[in-house]
């Protein structure tokens, strides 16, 4: 299935893209996107990375659906 | 409630207007500001970037739980974008009939929103 | 640390500006409002009456304490003479460099202005 | 000796007037002003009363000098 990624701050840094598109199986998890070798890059980051599916925090864990989105995020910075 | 994510300045009044009424007699209003000093190194600017559509959705998420759990009524107005020195990088108002459950909302709110919005900031220490 | 007290309108930004400064990435306000009903009654206006030089002599001595305390700048901003339904009748800033000690600072200083400073409400129902 | 006694908000309608002037003998102390006869009108409040001397919180059992300010202070609400 089709799945989207999108990056932000240091994620993106390290990928050097805003989002990248990902084919995984059918029985993949959010965390199964690192798997894409675009996004090599963030092995560093990986350990503090915090996944969102559709716009929800999510468990690595969780599954997924064709065309869904995906968000990797370094800890935040806001206020 | 009210949640402004905007690139334009803020405005203390704007973000107090958003939560006073009437029966409301306690407004508590925090504003935190980009300092032109961060670890040692001069700060011309902070660049906020965030992950919009959900941002917008956490901050309604804390902003509706502060409400319910301390009947006051919320704004927060977070700037992204390029924040100058000394300007105002958000701010979180909260308003309800006393004091102190104006302060127990706006200090959840503030405190929360650090720890889970999706909002990074990129400090500057020249003027890009 | 600023003390007024003062019979015309309160200003937000003039409380803000007062506290600001490059280092103090954090500002808290508290904005009392006169209420248009208490215990029922419908209320006007507020006429707020003070022993004015022990008020003055007493807020400062407790934005004094609160600055030690937490490491903050406070500015006590409280109209005297009647104030209409809705407007503003104290603001209390607190800044510094982080936003607990401004909260604190804030708190500390609104609960003991109502519990020592020599200020009394009369509220009014019809325009006197 | 001669002591000012300031009157404000309840006490201030109680006694009908701003302020008192009372004469007291060398050895009294705050509380004695409220002999005063043109303050008996508080005999009510006093026990909410709180005593100012000189612009300081002061206890009932403070010593006076001449030409001291006590000021008689119901119970606050500002803010």
């Amino acid at each position: 299935m089709k799945i989207s990624v999108l990056l932000f701050a240091s994620a993106r840094e390290a990928v050097g893209a805003p989002s990248v598109e990902v084919a995984l199986p059918a029985s993949a998890t959010v965390s199964d996107v690192l798997r894409e070798p675009r996004l090599a890059g963030l092995a560093g980051l990986a350990p503090s990375l915090r996944f969102a599916l559709n716009e929800e925090f999510a468990r690595p864990d969780a599954p997924l659906r064709e065309g869904d989105v995906v968000a990797l995020l370094p800890p935040v910075s806001g206020g | 409630m009210e949640i402004l994510l905007t690139r334009e300045p803020l405005s203390l009044d704007a973000a107090c207007r958003a939560v006073r009424a009437p029966g409301r007699g306690g407004v508590v209003l925090f504003l935190g500001e980009v300092r032109p000093e961060e670890k040692g190194k001069a700060v011309s600017s902070i660049e906020y970037e965030a992950y919009e559509s959900m941002a917008r959705k956490e901050l309604e998420r804390l902003a509706a739980g502060a409400e319910r759990a301390h009947g006051a009524a919320v704004a927060v107005h977070h700037r992204l974008g390029p924040v100058p020195a000394g300007e105002t990088s958000v701010i979180v108002a909260a308003a309800s009939a006393h004091r102190a459950e104006a302060f127990a909302a706006c200090r959840e709110v503030i405190d929360r929103l650090k720890e889970s919005a999706p909002i990074w900031k990129a400090s500057f220490a020249e003027a890009r």
